[in-house]
């Protein structure tokens, strides 16, 4: 191979010093997404206190997050299901950093959550609180910690985070 | 199979963290040079292919056409293609279609990201890769999948963070012998471990850098490619696969879709005992343990057990399987898309004996170049060979 | 079992919200530093294609060749094309409209894009102009105020 | 080309100016079960997916993400392509003609209607240094482009009025068009004036929709009960930036039609071509389109579907339902040989186009 051809390398002195001409722009990039059969009913039963699942009657599999079709099968799927307010911590981190990268003493505690009463391995993203982080462990036991009913707006953090069941 | 499909020339920008040139500036940058060093000029060039993730890096939207100039797409058909970290080693197997199909002698394959472009930093970019309606909201950053992944790998076979950790260290110091490297260096495990804690079990030195870069190659038909050169690379075989977006879903503590991706690459290369008849890899190692996790999915190691070979030695430059010799995104840097283009600069480097200091000391028969992206999602597998 | 509704909760709102810094570039920095300084518009001459990219570029998209000569180009030229904008990016009317004009400057092939200056109805494709710069120049486009006609 | 390939299913969502229904993911669904159901294969089938979609149009980065599930092709070769829906066609195309895959579903969508900053999505689409700063309408390099097109041509505004006002027309006969209406071209002279000389009524206005369709290789598609076949395909880019592309022609459809017209064999483009369903995303590019295909005096057999004036503008879907439009005519027996073609919008450059016969020559 030959020496690489360019890529000029800048500090943050060039910028701060204006050694080089830049431009800057902040798009305005909004979006109100149709969330349609599956997923508007999802969130209604996140307000009302419930976690939804469907059923696909061929597969024999009870999904979360909850959708319109099975993927597999590629039918329709047949039921809703309501779920237990428990699972399984599949796997779990303690982030330290925000998703805009601005540092956290106590660390936040993203995990996957197989939901009790789901097909096995079928879980859901959210979050572990109310326990010692050097605690958690991949296979414990957790329940959900939901907001006030009149707090709940129909979203995933109606569910403020999953409390291990001790 | 269609056609036999070459790489002829290949080209190169640094990796840095911060470029001067502009997107359009980098991409002429390597896909010039990858002309120069296949000794063929711009008119020779039937089709353009390109390849870059994400719009909010480079800070445009439609960047493809952005960036097609700068990949030499004037009046040429050109497309840009992507399957998210996976677009690297994507963008040759998409040059091998219009290839193979007869429908072009010759193409440009370019990759470009500029990650510095994106402010306040790049990651900001990645809470767009969760779902819109159902993860969004919890605030999630790219450094959580790969702990969550990582901690699962872990937890399923038992890993311990001293094993994975080894890859930074291998790697970055592959590194060193790389031109366009930005993170080359000498660490020891301890070192790995004792840097800051990111999202645990994921270290700071464990994570590849975000970075600006440019990669290309040129890719020919048969007759074409031994007109041009007596050393043509052949790409003997190519596999991709994506996996559901419904990720918290599957298992994640083994890439099924690398497996799905290495076996089509495999078949169609007439390879039947991968661990024995890959002379060398470059899997993807955007952090360490990915490239372990990539080893076992490509049926390089035992599932489970990639992490052992690597400590026996196995996986360095001059052990029975090389891995990532360049340097891997560890060590040069993570332009996104440039940087599997970087993996399989480097199988053309290696496979011609034009590696320089890294160059790997037996005889080379297949390497296989890999990607992975998406929500823990895509494989996409190159098994690239010299005439066996 | 009583399935909620799904009418509440019918569409969710969200954003990508990232920011950009763009540097100009090998290119670009070569043509900002002589509008800025010398009140230049510097091209970049490609002798095989015969062609004269305004602004500066560091390689020929016709050719691909490197461009490593730039040099001035006039600050008068012809318009090549021009429209009235009635709106602006969020709607609003622009009374009278903003003109932007595509003019080729004398010794370029490519066209500069910029305001038409002046009232409206004189504008017409072919008509002659001339840069007007800016009496604050930073190191950007906006160092030209736009083109006047002549 | 090596290997003739096909059309062996084709199914389409009816295109809607906003569809709060379904999500993205359940309106492709639907239209992926048509496509397979009209192929008579199941999804087990498909051997690989090519989707045609951009990040800023869904709003997610590394939008390929959310590709397979709805597509029933978990696991399976999928790519995404930021181009429209014909350059998946072209892609798709090659793909089988590499002999190592029969059969390959192309899917584009728009849910246009579920963007709510589509000029600033538009604007961050102009370059940052030269470009962007001007703060113009981005609809300003239609006006420009228009202008000199006019200019050029000899065409007037009027024309274009007479264009946009024909398409609206069509659309009255085509079920699943979204902006059907008996106007006149006196109507279309009378909207208001956006970028001089382009009028409102020269745009084409967004709409959601999504097409799926099933390509297969000739030894599959033979036994398929009515394969529409490809005869050739083509695509090209003129240069990005705004300072160096010619502004008065479509230099990037002269260049992609050269290439599919040797493939299909066509000496005469007007002659040989019952059909054309080409670019209208402004009344203006259907001149400009058919001048760059060397398809003149062909005004009777131009966008009786309504193109997108009628039917709406469905994003990176837009020459899909050009297909769609062209497949149906096809098996209906109106067109033995029919062309669709797409453009990006602005401020590209960026066209695809393809040829579709009810045989293969």
């Amino acid at each position: 191979m030959k020496e690489p051809k360019l890529g000029t390398a800048l500090s943050s002195e060039d910028f701060k010093k204006k050694r080089v001409f830049t431009t800057s722009y902040k798009p305005k990039a909004e979006y109100a997404w149709d969330t349609g059969f599956a997923i508007g009913h999802y969130l209604e039963g996140l307000k009302e206190g419930k976690l939804l699942a469907r059923s696909c009657k061929k597969c024999g599999r009870i999904l979360i997050p909850p959708r319109a079709f099975c993927e597999l099968c590629f039918r329709p799927t047949d039921d809703w299901i309501e779920l237990e307010h428990t699972g399984t911590i599949n796997t779990f981190s303690l982030c330290y950093i925000t998703w805009d990268m601005r540092k956290l003493t106590d660390p936040v505690i993203p995990s996957v959550i197989e939901i009790d009463g789901a097909t096995e391995g079928c879980g859901i993203m959210h979050m572990i609180g109310g326990v010692d982080p050097k605690a958690i462990q991949v296979g414990m036991k957790v329940e959900a910690v939901w907001k006030p009913a009149d707090e709940r707006e129909g979203s995933i953090t109606d569910i403020k985070h999953w409390r291990p069941i001790l | 199979m269609g056609k036999r499909v070459a790489v002829v020339g290949a080209g190169i920008t640094k990796f840095v963290r911060r470029a001067q040139e502009t997107p359009p500036e980098l991409c002429w940058a390597a896909a010039s040079q990858a002309l120069e060093s296949a000794g063929m000029s711009f008119d020779d060039i039937d089709c353009v292919i390109h390849g870059t993730a994400p719009d909010a890096f480079d800070g445009v939207h439609m960047k493809g056409e952005y960036l097609s100039a700068g990949s030499g797409a004037w009046r040429k058909p050109y497309t840009r293609t992507y399957v998210g970290g996976g677009t690297g080693v994507y963008a040759p197997i998409h040059a091998w279609k219009h290839l193979a199909s007869g429908k072009f002698r010759t193409a440009l394959v370019v990759c470009e990201e500029k990650m510095s472009s994106c402010q306040p930093h790049p990651q900001g970019a990645f809470i767009t890769i969760f779902d819109h309606t159902t993860e969004r909201a919890l605030g999630p950053n790219l450094l959580w999948i790969f702990a969550l992944e990582q901690q699962r790998y872990m937890a399923v076979h038992g890993i311990t963070n001293e094993e994975i950790a080894r890859v930074a260290v291998k790697n970055k110091h592959n590194a060193m012998g790389h031109p366009s490297a930005q993170l080359g260096a000498e660490l020891t495990v301890d070192e790995v471990l004792e840097s800051e804690i990111m999202a645990y079990p994921v270290h700071r030195l464990m994570v590849s850098p975000t970075s600006d870069g440019a990669a290309a190659v040129i890719m020919t038909n048969e007759d074409v490619a031994k007109s041009v050169t007596d050393q043509p690379v052949w790409v003997d075989g190519v596999g991709w696969a994506l996996d559901t977006a419904f990720w918290t879903n599957r298992d994640l503590y083994y890439p099924r879709y690398v497996e799905k991706a290495a076996w089509m690459a495999y078949n169609m290369a007439g390879i039947k005992n991968p661990a024995e008849e890959i002379s060398f890899a470059e899997p993807y190692d955007p952090f360490c343990y990915k490239e372990l996790h990539h080893l076992e999915g490509l049926q390089l190691a035992p599932k489970g057990q990639a992490p052992k070979l690597l400590a026996e030695g196995y996986f360095d430059r001059d052990g029975k399987l090389p891995s990532c010799p360049s340097g891997g995104l560890l060590g040069v840097g993570n332009p996104i898309a440039a940087a599997g283009m970087m993996k399989i600069c480097e199988l053309f480097w290696q496979l011609r004996g034009e590696a320089g200091e890294r160059q790997i000391k037996k005889d080379l028969r297949w390497g296989v170049a890999q990607a992975w992206g998406d929500l823990m999602q895509v494989g996409t597998v190159v098994v690239m060979g010299r005439d066996g | 079992m009583r399935v909620p509704s799904n009418q509440n909760y019918t569409a969710w709102r969200g954003s990508i919200p990232v920011g950009s810094l763009y540097t100009v570039g090998l290119a670009g920095q070569m043509f900002l530093e002589a509008l800025k300084e010398k009140g230049e518009i510097l091209g970049s001459p490609c002798k095989k294609c015969d062609k004269v990219y305004v602004p500066t570029s560091i390689f020929c998209e016709s050719c691909f060749a490197e461009l490593k000569e730039h040099k001035p180009v006039k600050s008068e030229g012809k318009v090549v094309s021009f429209t009235l904008c009635h709106y602006d990016i969020d709607g609003n009317v622009l009374n009278p409209p903003r003109i932007a004009a595509a003019v080729r400057l004398d010794g370029a092939t490519s066209v500069l894009i910029h305001d038409g200056l002046g009232e409206p109805s004189k504008w017409e494709i072919g008509a002659r102009v001339k840069v007007k710069l800016a009496t604050n120049r930073e190191g950007s486009i906006l160092d030209i105020e736009g083109f006047e006609l002549i | 080309m090596t290997g003739n390939v096909a059309i062996i299913g084709c199914g389409y969502s009816p295109v809607r100016v906003t569809t709060p229904e379904v999500s993205y993911r359940e309106l492709t669904f639907e239209a992926a079960s048509r496509a397979y159901a009209d192929a008579h294969i199941s999804h087990e089938e498909i051997q690989a997916l090519v989707c045609c979609e951009e990040d800023f149009f869904e709003g997610v980065s590394i939008s390929d993400e959310y590709t397979p599930d709805q597509m029933g092709c978990v696991l399976r070769p999928v790519e995404t392509v930021t181009g429209d829906g014909l350059h998946g066609v072209g892609v798709a195309t090659m793909i089988i003609q590499t002999g190592e895959i029969d059969i390959v579903a192309v899917e584009a969508h728009s849910k246009a209607s579920n963007i709510l900053t589509f000029d600033h999505i538009t604007e961050y689409a102009l370059d940052p240094i030269w470009n962007r700063p001007l703060g113009f309408h981005p609809e300003f390099v239609a006006g420009l482009e228009m202008n000199c097109f006019l200019n050029e041509s000899g065409l007037s505004v009027a024309d274009c009025d007479v264009i946009a006002a024909k398409n609206r027309r069509n659309a009255l006969l085509n079920p699943i068009a979204a902006y059907p209406a008996r106007l006149s071209a006196d109507d279309i002279a009378n909207s208001p004036d956006l970028c001089t000389p382009l009028r409102q009524g020269h745009v084409a206005q967004r709409a959601d929709g999504v097409v799926v369709l099933v390509l297969a290789s000739e030894k599959l598609a033979k036994k398929a009960e009515r394969p529409v076949w490809i005869r050739g395909t083509g695509w090209a880019n003129e240069s990005p930036t705004l300072e160096s592309r010619p502004w008065g022609e479509d230099a990037a459809t002269k260049a992609a039609a050269t290439i599919a017209y040797k493939e299909a064999g066509i000496k005469s483009p007007s002659k040989e071509i019952d059909r054309f369903e080409v670019d209208d995303l402004y009344a203006y590019r259907e001149a400009m389109a058919l001048t760059a295909l060397d398809a003149g005096k062909v005004g009777d057999r131009v966008n009786l579907s309504g193109g997108s004036i009628g039917m709406g503008h469905t994003l990176d879907a837009i020459g899909l339902y050009r297909t769609a439009m062209c497949v149906e005519a096809i098996r209906n027996g109106d067109a033995k040989t029919a062309l669709a073609h797409s453009w990006r919008g602005v401020p590209t450059t960026s066209v695809a186009l393809s040829i579709f016969s009810v045989n293969h020559g």
